[in-house]
């Protein structure tokens, strides 16, 4: 008997913790790719969508895409047809996938953020909301979540508007996502999600110049998972609502480094790209991992590399014996 | 009507979801292409015009981590085999991935995704007048010419072919590809048919008396394509251009593949496209997918 | 004819950019493998020692190594004699390299920088000072390099000890590393130089615990190197001092992108240990690089792609129509 | 004395700087290790107990981005050859660079830096009395001890040797670099020699009369180590370990190979080792480098 995968998130019953990354898969774009063979083998457990605006958003002028050694820099700009269009059109497709909804919002002012809640969470069809606030707020000037305090208020404004389960999606370009995670839960945050992409250039190498139209992008890719180990696991650390942890997940071997870390949920992103049906991959590796370890659930494995005094901090660690040299 | 091996013209055949593992039945040097072949079992036949996301199932970040992602190609042919449909490629070693590809050896696996994309449509879809096609092709842009020109010959659609070429080894595959059926040749460096361009032969085409009752087909490097739109928009002949960008998935996953609108905003190469009608593009000088 | 690689650097004439990361070459320890061989070929324009510190220090318990996809993960944790050993054992046989020497210097509070500012400037055969600043303030609780603040104040203090350069060493673990790099050259310092290592854990696929003896750790090497270009290049974009740049160099190809984005110098880290003499290979490729491209100096290619609007921000960019789906 | 393809026993053979390419001259399987053979046309001959650091020159990064450092291997045989010095290696394939390093196919060509490290040392530097050396043996551990066997008998220092296996598949290698010599075997499965731990060979030889004029060289996994290095110390014989530790350089750079002292703080196992005296460290038993 293989281990079992059931999980239960902010409330929400899953069938297993494999979700996929805001913005690394289409499911209404796949359904034109692969038609009806899509359904029966969609390999997450939960749906988060590409993150919406309030008006629609063309993107960013091309090239978007740059490869890098194992991984690739993205500078998509977040094109989306707007939240009435987003709702109108394309709510009613993802409504039939059989699994939780999850939309993923970006504002870029209290207001903005606040209809947007207003709106998405109106919709029974939508289980649970994601904040992704790498963005700047118009006001203050300040990118959200690099701010605890920023991250914090704006919380406070969005949490009275729904009951339903608000996750905050953190960017791992900052010096302590654990203070931005308690923040967030300070401010009644459901959840966190992390890592988006870390900030990335390319050059031209025939030009020395930038290589993606918005000169700067986002990296992802196994070449973060590193790093992202290290934030998902400095947050669980710190915070008491589960987290949601992806950069770089390419198996299931990847996917129980990250629970692990104290993840509850694992977001596939890149390694779609790879594979559309990735996903159910990392899911039945996932699974057989567990068992040859010894855990009959998910759950067992969960935060295991928690806990341990961290003594890396070069300052304060190694005796003071003199090394040989 | 349908044949065997080739999905019908115009209509989008989809893809199983999924990755799949295919047989590399064979690869063999032309000029400085290669022609490689895999039998994939399972999948349907592509229509023309369609392409796969191709990766080695070994080795493929073998060069210093990359290729990393998948690799778009446009299927050149496909034939019937004892086994499901072979489909052969027709490569230009010019990076990682495309390097590794063209040393797929006959035994290996590679990791397929497709069919996908927007297939070339039927002459009539095109233009109501249409009473025959004319196929342009660049360099490795001859590999969909060719598939399409079997599509079409095989609807008695009469059809005229136009390759160009830079010089020898960028005229790869031509032989193999299109045998001995009639074509049109020109080279930069004149080493067959007419020197210059391919867009030399066509707008001659274009200014004979059957152009009214034409449409065009092209693929090659983003210049020449843009050429060829330009020449078709000022004699108001339809076309249909099969482009490139850079692609990440293949499958409207990533929006990496944004081509610039006509008429503002972007549409994704890789489900809207990759064949466009040249009206419904800003342009059609898009690099950065490998082919200059 | 090939490019011209002359360089100076804060007053300092080197034969070509290309120097080593610190704690990445050990010069005398590659004397005891590689004998009379390494002088002559000796890859570095200048030497950068690894960091010491006041007392001495044995370093983090083992394991302290862990290959990530093109990348490794290092918690090396500062070994070192302390800077009386140091002085007196290593700095003789350095001085005999025929380079000038930067000596990396890590202290935990302003009295310990201080100390040894004081003690290795008075060293003549020392040509500059690198300040690793990664670390706590004592008295603060801050990590100096987090802050700009903490940054420009032990600047201030430093400062007046010397007329010997001193270099600033970046953490890439913030969300600006540009308002660090400013508030250094406030603060006196001469150049900057980045990027150190990305915060990282590796957890052991068998016990699902951290596999570092010092559980965390950093990440180096490849999968590093577009998010230290885009760094540099933020950086350069805003200080008037020099940068030296590093972060997964491991041809001339990837130096040239860092001097597009604006460096002076260029470390090679991770990639002497694939080969010691890989900073032969990469200022030879640089050199053929720059020419193939239509340079004659180095100098003539650097910041080539700076300048131009930053349009990347995901709040602001993209136009506003909608986006066909 | 040397001998044409040894360096002097004792002495550290120093490498020429920087990586240099070598031909793949012989790859074959012996039980489940691999010997294959690099001929080095430039370098020195290795003291016995030294070590290169190996990569391949192609498809290296090869398995999603891994291996990407070099890796350590011991020399177990080096022989004069035509072009060079012939190195041969003993392979067990345990992860992606063990494994990639194990394909090596005839004609290709590999990175190698070396000879590194600190090798065995002459009998007599061990113990002033020693009179003849135990060589003991485990799985992969094997390797050293062939060369080191060589170069005692190439002395005509009387030698005993030990090999220690888990069973079959572990004792790749013997007949290849042990041949006739006389050697006396252990295996924990008893498909050969006495069923159990080569320890207990050296229990019983540690406990008859010469082992007082003996001095002991081991290597194998880290448990047998520390197993030779506690009976060595309680019965007052000099030993010589040849250890692992995960290495990202190779020749002191990295700090990475840590290994803790006797007397408190780390040696860098790369320059200070990888052969050490048993009372030089706190303890043999350290993981991490690939054999359990
Ligand atoms: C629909 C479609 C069909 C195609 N059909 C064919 C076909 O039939 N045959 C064929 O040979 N090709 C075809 N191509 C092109 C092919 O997919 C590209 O040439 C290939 O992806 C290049 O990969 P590479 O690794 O070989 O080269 P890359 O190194 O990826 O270089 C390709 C181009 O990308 C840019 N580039 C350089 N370095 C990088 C980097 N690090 N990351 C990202 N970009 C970089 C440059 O512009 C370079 O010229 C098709 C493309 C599309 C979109
Ligand atoms: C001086 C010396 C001499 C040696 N001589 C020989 C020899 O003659 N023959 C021989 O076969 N071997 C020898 N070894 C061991 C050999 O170098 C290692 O087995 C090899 O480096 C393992 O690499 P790998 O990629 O095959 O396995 P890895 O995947 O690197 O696994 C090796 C071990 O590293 C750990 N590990 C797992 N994943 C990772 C990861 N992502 N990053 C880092 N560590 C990981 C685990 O403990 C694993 O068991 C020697 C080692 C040393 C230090
Ligand atoms: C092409 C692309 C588009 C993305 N779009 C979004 C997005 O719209 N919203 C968001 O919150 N994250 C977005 N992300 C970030 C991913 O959701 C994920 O956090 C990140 O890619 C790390 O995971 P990975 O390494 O598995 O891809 C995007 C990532 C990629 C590669
Ligand atoms: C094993 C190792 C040890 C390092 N030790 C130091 C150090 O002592 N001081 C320091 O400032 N940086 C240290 N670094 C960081 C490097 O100097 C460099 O900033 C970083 O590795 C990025 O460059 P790379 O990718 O080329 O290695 C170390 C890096 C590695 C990999
Ligand atoms: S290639 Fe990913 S959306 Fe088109
Ligand atoms: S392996 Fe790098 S110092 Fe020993």
């Amino acid at each position: 008997m293989s281990a079992d995968l059931a999980t239960t998130f902010c409330g929400i019953d899953l069938a297993h913790p494999v979700v996929n990354g805001s913005g690394t898969f289409d499911a209404i774009a796949a359904e034109r790719a692969f038609g009806d063979s899509l359904a029966p083998g969609f390999p997450f457990s939960a749906f988060v969508s590409k993150t919406i605006t309030l008006s629609p958003r063309a993107g960013n002028p091309s090239p978007r895409l740059w490869e890098t050694p194992a991984g690739m820099i993205n500078s998509i700009g977040l094109p989306n047809k707007g939240m009435a269009g987003f709702l109108e059109h394309d709510l009613p497709r993802l409504a039939e996938l059989g699994v939780p909804l999850i939309v993923s919002v970006m504002g870029t002012s209290h207001e903005d953020f606040a209809q947007l809640v207003a709106g998405v969470a109106s919709r029974e069809e939508i289980a649970a909301l994601e904040l992704n606030i790498s963005c700047p707020n118009v006001h203050s000037g300040l990118i959200v979540a690099e701010q605890p305090a920023e991250t914090e208020s704006l919380l406070n404004v969005l949490r009275p508007l729904t009951d339903k389960p608000m996750i905050v999606k953190l960017t791992p370009n900052v010096a302590d996502p654990a203070s931005i995670a308690a923040a967030a839960e300070r401010g009644g945050a459901d959840a966190v999600s992390l890592i988006n992409t870390l900030k990335a250039v390319a050059i031209d190498p025939q030009t020395l110049r930038p290589w993606l139209g918005a000169e700067r992008g986002g990296l992802s890719g196994p070449a973060v998972r590193a790093v992202a180990i290290e934030q998902v696991r400095s947050v669980s650390g710190i915070v008491g609502i589960p987290v949601v942890g992806m950069g770089g997940v390419g198996s299931g071997a990847d996917a129980l480094e990250f629970i692990a870390a104290g993840a509850t949920l694992v977001g596939v992103g890149t390694e779609s790209f790879r594979d559309p049906a990735a996903g159910n991959r990392v899911r039945r590796e996932l699974a057989e991992g567990l068992e040859r370890l010894g855990f009959k659930t998910v759950g067992d494995a969960r935060g295991s590399a928690l806990g341990a005094p961290d003594i890396h901090n070069p300052a304060v660690s190694g005796s003071l014996t003199a090394p040989p040299s | 009507m349908k044949d065997g091996a080739l999905g019908a013209l115009g209509e989008r055949v989809q893809a199983p979801f999924g990755r799949r593992s295919c047989r590399v039945t064979g690869n063999s040097a032309h000029g400085g292409y290669r022609i490689f072949s895999l039998v994939d079992e399972t999948g349907p036949a592509p229509a023309p015009g369609q392409f796969y996301m191709l990766s080695a199932a070994t080795r493929w970040e073998e060069s210093g981590g990359r290729p990393f992602l998948p690799r778009a190609f446009s299927v050149a042919r496909s034939e019937p085999s004892k086994r499901g449909v072979r489909l052969d490629f027709l490569a230009e070693p010019v990076g990682p991935g495309t390097s590794r590809l063209s040393s797929l050896a006959e035994g290996e696996e590679a990791w397929i995704n497709g069919p996908l994309g927007r297939p070339f449509s039927m002459p009539r879809e095109i233009s109501e007048e249409a009473a025959g096609a004319i196929l342009v092709g660049g360099g490795i842009g001859i590999a969909p010419m060719a598939i399409l020109r079997r599509g079409l010959t095989t609807r008695g659609i009469p059809t005229r072919v136009l390759l160009g070429f830079r010089d020898e080894p960028h005229s790869g595959g031509v032989d193999e590809l299109f045998g001995c059926e009639e074509v049109r040749l020109a080279s930069e460096d004149g080493h067959a048919g007419h020197r210059g361009y391919v867009t030399d032969l066509l707008a001659v085409m274009l200014s004979g008396d059957d152009s009214a009752t034409a449409v065009v087909y092209a693929c090659g490097p983003p210049g020449m394509l843009e050429a060829v739109r330009l020449m078709c928009a000022e004699n108001d002949v339809g076309c249909e251009l099969a482009m490139e960008s850079p692609m990440a998935c293949g499958f409207g996953a990533c929006f990496g593949c944004a081509v610039p609108l006509a008429d503002g905003g972007y549409m994704r190469l890789c489900v809207d496209g990759p064949v466009v009608r040249g009206d419904e593009i800003e342009t059609a000088a898009v690099s950065g997918a490998g082919h200059r």
